[in-house]
């Protein structure tokens, strides 16, 4: 019997069909159909200002949209030709961290409804609530920021914004205990989740899986370390990998990034409090850094003339990793933009680690995978 | 792993299939071959140098011809290597690396959908985001797109 | 006992409607009217209403004091702006679906799908009529309302069963499925836990149970029991962490997917008066009904219808243990629900029955006091 | 391959069957889309049990005064808003039932079928390939029922307008009672847009 499990369904977490074929309770088949929300961005980006696929890029994955911005930035910057200053460098790590504990804290609220347990949901969204306080005090936005720009960032941090944020680190490392006690501390949590939608990792391998489904299957892999992109290799973290290759290991990794995150966070703060400057590269194109100002003759010949490029970056996203490839000939429009989506890779895994499973276990496994739907279909 | 060193160890496996290796930010390098030399040099990269991973396969339309590529990574080079090839336009068609990585499957049958790159011997070559029996391939530049105002939209109340 | 109960009450009121009634009528038909027959029926019929409309208002009561406690438990309020602190928000949901049109799918079989819910909703009515909430509540004796009261309880399967196949959902059969699965293999061990208590009370009369529990209550040495009759009761109310037919993640709303307006209230309201129902048996059968303990002084405890309120106010916290427990676990799954009630909960039970029987034959037991002699 | 602008308008269906009005969903203009006809959806997966439930039957016995008022109170103060997320507004929808804004509070709680649903908010943007799941799940809900528009893309298209796939508005497939705006909006704004909902409820005649 083929059942439907979308696009309208508790457990996608957005818009995509899960088609299972089930023998009684046992998954036998999946066949996942994607695109319920494609929305064209690679295509409109061919239409759009350098700095106005920005705006795409936060509504690609809503859960991570400066993440993405960061893709976005380092292959357009590689594109063309553009080297943003220090401070901001470190600025985007602070966002990049900030949207991890956010996205995994998200996560962490849809995962554990899908197996029942109803009252994290609400803890997770209270917590994660305060980072996006966070966001809104310096990127005036919730969830949509714009706030990564070719050549740096749009504006610096207000007043008193470091003394906040640690008060929020402190905070959220203290939730994290009480987060494990709920799930880690319950047999009922172990016995559902334990040995659940192993993916191996030489499968993970084949099938392009990454991010926390890889590192949970004992692989130490992990961009910022391997291929250090910003400032990373300044920073002092270690990488979170657990073995088991299962739903419970999953949940372990995310954890353990969650706190490493904190900890290049308050490294991130403290070089913030020390070391003020420049935000936005200076002598910019024009036509680059106001979009919509009249460009003149000056701006025109700069356009005409600028090199031109293509821009390869790949970024550990909360999901795992992003690629963005740009490319530049010659014109205030990319001409063509590429991305490349995890969790696109991740589900269309799903036949490895759901069949032979129950119908009963389907919620957890997808949860697990952490799906967004907005970069799969783009 | 340096440009050089590709070219180095591909050429003897693929001859006159392998067009070149140039420099490319932030990889190792930039493999462009011919598409008739397609599995031989996946499976070199693959086994020999050890790209075991497929992380993206994207497809350009450059009006005049289209060119597919794909950007692989090395655990143990810790680096990634691009791979592209050039198409005629008229047909544009290679080799599946599905059989190769099997992470393949998806993007090339995104790349078939928005840029009209067939991919031979796909095991499952069909619409992946857009509905069933959708007639373009809305990446390719001949595409335009149109504000809403422009679009005929029949529409009655419920 | 010359107290005022529910049925004197009815009965009193039959009788003066009666008079009122058959003083407008020639001799023949004033006569019958008055006869203790229609006299006695009418007072059944007000006692029914009564009871009826009683227990409509505790369970949307209940389902107010689930929705605040979950509130709470989760660092919100819950509903607050419909009446006082959100009173009247189940009234006006109640309203609501009442309201609602009421769609079948084409290819649902229309005799099960209205039948379902209207007998699921019925059974879970009638056995409020044979649980005593105080002293003299029903007017004669029945010897075996405890039985009676568990053997309508287990009606529900079949019904829930009828109604999610004759849906035509495969979701709602599969709900239905594990449904009738959990229940039935949830009600042996509720039965042998059960039998524990008749064991040590000497008796199937639920008040007789209450009256044994004057000089202790059950819950103590019967600790085992308790337990086990706490985890199937959670599996026959299907709340968390046995909610598996309507667990929401995998299917969608399981056995209820297409039932929408009255009947989907059916449904609800028969969920939480099987809620209301199992709060009750515990507190019968395990916490002393209407009785308070012996040192608590008798004065604090003869205003009117104190055994009522006692009761009452027993069951709302028996109630809000089980939503503590949907607040704090997750959701196991049917493989391993079934293998907990055969394999665990069965041979716990017959522990039970074990304890229970050592503790008759013993008689005294220090911590607990000693047992009443069976068969009052 | 033609310019898809060349086919904007695609050529008429051969003569549609009398008394359906068919909706066509144009993607790019592309004439490959099927058509969907709104009538036969509805009689081919869903008819009516009966023409009139025993609230409407009451409700028409007289009473108006007293009934209808109270049937109005408690359709406008339980909403069941149905629980789907299309895009980024589902985020921020989901917010609004977090701890700090918690829509309990007014009564509304997600419902996941949408046969118990009387509100469905559209929280994110709307592509051609969904429109016929969101117009089936429209008539799967029972009467009386609601729409909100939540967020830009749901009202006109948001920044995707132009794009081959996205429906420019919502309301270009179902009716739309409160349109709110913001990119997404802020789980403010959502409550405020079930509250106006609620006034609109507030001053129905029917």
């Amino acid at each position: 019997m083929w059942i439907n499990m979308g696009p309208q369904h508790p457990m996608t977490h957005g818009l995509w069909n899960l088609r299972v074929k089930i023998d009684g309770e046992t998954v036998i088949d999946v066949d996942p159909e994607m695109g319920f929300l494609h929305r064209g961005i690679e295509k409109i980006s061919e239409d759009r200002h350098y700095n106005e696929v920005i705006t795409l890029m936060d509504r690609c994955c809503y859960v991570a949209g400066l993440a993405w911005e960061h893709l976005y930035i380092l292959s357009a910057e590689d594109a063309l030709h553009v080297k943003p200053p220090q401070r901001a460098e470190y600025l985007r790590v602070l966002c990049d961290e900030f949207q991890r504990i956010g996205s995994h804290i998200m996560w962490y609220a849809a995962f554990v409804q899908d197996i029942g347990l109803m009252s994290p949901f609400l803890y997770g969204m209270r917590d994660r609530d305060l980072i996006l306080d966070l966001f809104q005090s310096y990127t005036g936005a919730r969830l949509t920021y714009e706030y990564l720009r070719v050549g740096g960032v749009r504006s610096d941090l207000p007043p008193g914004f470091t003394a906040r944020a640690r008060e929020v680190l402190d905070w959220l490392d203290a939730r994290f205990g009480e987060y494990d006690q709920l799930c880690l501390g319950s047999d009922i949590f172990r016995k559902r989740c334990d040995n659940l939608g192993i993916l191996k990792a030489s499968d993970c391998v084949a099938h392009g899986v990454t991010g926390p489904m890889l590192r949970s299957a004992g692989m130490k892999r992990d961009l910022r370390k391997d291929r250090p992109y910003s400032v990373y290799r300044q920073l002092d973290f270690d990488v979170a990998v657990a073995e088991g290759a299962d739903v419970t290991a999953r949940y372990l990794v995310r954890m353990e990034e969650m706190r490493q995150s904190v900890r290049i966070l308050r490294q991130v703060l403290d070089w913030l409090d020390q070391n003020p400057g420049p935000v936005l590269a200076e002598n910019l194109p024009r036509w680059l850094g106001a979009p919509y100002a009249p460009i003149g003759r000056e701006g025109y010949l700069l356009k005409r003339n600028y090199p031109k490029g293509v821009g390869f970056s790949s970024v550990e996203e909360p999901h795992g990793e992003a690629q963005a490839y740009v490319v530049n000939e010659g014109g205030e429009h990319p001409y063509r933009v590429k991305f490349r989506s995890p969790v696109f890779a991740n589900i269309s895994a799903a036949r490895q680690y759901l069949v032979g499973y129950h119908v009963a276990d389907i919620p957890p496994i997808m949860g697990s995978v952490d799906v967004c739907v907005g970069e799969v279909d783009r | 792993m340096q440009p050089e060193e590709l070219q180095a160890r591909i050429s003897p496996k693929l001859g006159e299939n392998l067009l070149g290796v140039e420099p490319f930010a932030g990889t190792a390098g930039r493999v462009r071959f011919r598409p008739a030399g397609a599995l031989e040099l996946f499976e070199t990269v693959r086994d020999d140098l050890g790209f075991r991973h497929l992380s993206m396969v994207g497809a350009i339309d450059w009006v005049d011809h289209r060119e597919v590529f794909y950007v692989v990574w090395s655990d143990d080079a810790r680096q990634y290597a691009l791979l592209s090839t050039d198409l005629a336009a008229d047909a544009p068609h290679v080799e599946s690396a599905s059989g190769i990585w099997p992470s393949a499957n998806w993007h090339e049958r995104e790349a078939w959908e928005f840029v009209g790159v067939t991919f031979d011997h796909h095991p499952d070559l069909r619409h992946l985001l857009m509905p069933e029996g959708y007639a373009f391939h809305p990446l390719l530049r001949s595409f335009k797109l149109h504000e809403p105002e422009e679009l005929e939209v029949k529409s009655r109340r419920v | 006992m010359s107290t005022v109960t529910l049925f004197s009450v009815s009965y009193d009121l039959s009788t003066v409607i009666a008079r009122g009634v058959a003083s407008v009528f020639p001799q023949p038909i004033h006569g019958w009217i008055l006869s203790s027959d229609v006299v006695l029926g009418f007072a059944i019929l007000f006692f029914a209403i009564i009871l009826l409309a009683a227990s409509m208002i505790n369970t949307i009561m209940l389902i107010w004091w689930e929705r605040k406690l979950l509130g709470r438990f989760m660092d919100r309020r819950g509903a607050m702006h419909v009446g006082y602190a959100g009173l009247l928000q189940n009234f006006a949901d109640g309203f609501k679906l009442f309201r609602k049109f009421t769609v079948r799918p084409r290819e649902a079989d229309s005799a099960g799908f209205y039948f379902g819910p209207t007998a699921y909703m019925a059974t879970s009515l009638i056995i409020f009529g044979v649980l005593p909430i105080s002293t003299g509540w029903n007017g004669g004796t029945l010897p075996l309302t405890l039985l009676l009261a568990l053997v309508i309880f287990s009606f529900a399967p079949l019904f829930i069963f009828v109604s999610a196949w004759s849906s035509n959902n495969k979701y709602s059969l599969m709900g239905g499925m594990r449904s009738a699965a959990q229940m039935i293999a949830y009600e042996v061990p509720i039965l042998l836990a059960v039998v524990a208590v008749v064991i040590v009370a000497g008796s199937f009369d639920l008040t007789t149970i209450v009256y044994e529990q004057q000089n202790y209550w059950f819950w103590g040495p019967l600790v085992v029991a308790l337990i086990v009759f706490v985890a199937g009761m959670l599996a026959e109310m299907e709340r968390i962490p046995f909610d598996l037919p309507e667990a929401e993640a995998e299917l969608v709303e399981g056995w209820n997917t297409e039932y929408g307006g009255m009947l989907f209230a059916f449904f609800m309201l028969a969920d939480y008066l099987r809620g209301l129902v199992g709060s009750f048996l515990v507190v019968l059968l395990f916490l002393g009904g209407w009785t308070l303990p012996t040192w608590v002084p008798s004065s604090l405890t003869s205003f009117p219808l104190a055994g009522i309120v006692i009761f009452m106010v027993k069951t709302y916290l028996v109630f809000g243990l089980f939503v503590w427990v949907r607040a704090s676990l997750p959701r196991v799954r049917t493989d391993q629900l079934l293998r907990v009630g055969w394999n665990r909960m069965i041979p716990l039970s017959l522990l039970a029955i074990f304890l229970a029987a050592v503790l008759v034959t013993v008689k005294c037991l220090p911590l607990f006091g000693c047992v009443p002699s069976p068969g009052v | 391959m033609t310019t898809p602008a060349a086919q904007t308008k695609p050529a008429p269906a051969a003569s549609p069957p009398a008394g359906s009005v068919p909706v066509e969903l144009p993607m790019a203009g592309a004439p490959a889309v099927p058509f969907i006809e709104i009538e036969t959806l509805r009689s081919a997966q869903f008819i009516p049990a009966a023409k009139e439930t025993l609230g409407d039957l009451i409700a028409e016995q007289g009473q108006a005064k007293v009934i209808r008022p109270v049937f109005n109170w408690a359709g406008r103060n339980s909403l069941f808003p149905l629980h789907w997320g299309l895009a980024c507004c589902a985020i921020e929808f989901a917010a609004a039932f977090g701890a700090r804004w918690d829509a309990e509070r007014f009564g509304v709680v997600p419902r996941s079928s949408p046969r118990q649903c009387d509100l469905m908010i559209v929280n994110g943007t709307v592509t051609w390939k969904v429109a016929h799941k969101l117009i089936t799940l429209y008539e799967q809900m029972p009467d009386p029922k609601w729409v909100i528009a939540m967020g830009n893309c749901a009202t006109g298209g948001g920044p995707f307008r132009t794009a081959y796939s996205v429906v420019p508005g919502v309301d270009k497939l179902i009716p739309v009672d409160v349109y709110i705006a913001g990119c997404p909006p802020r789980p403010e704004a959502m409550l405020d847009g079930i509250l106006r909902l609620e006034n609109l409820i507030r001053e129905r005649k029917e």
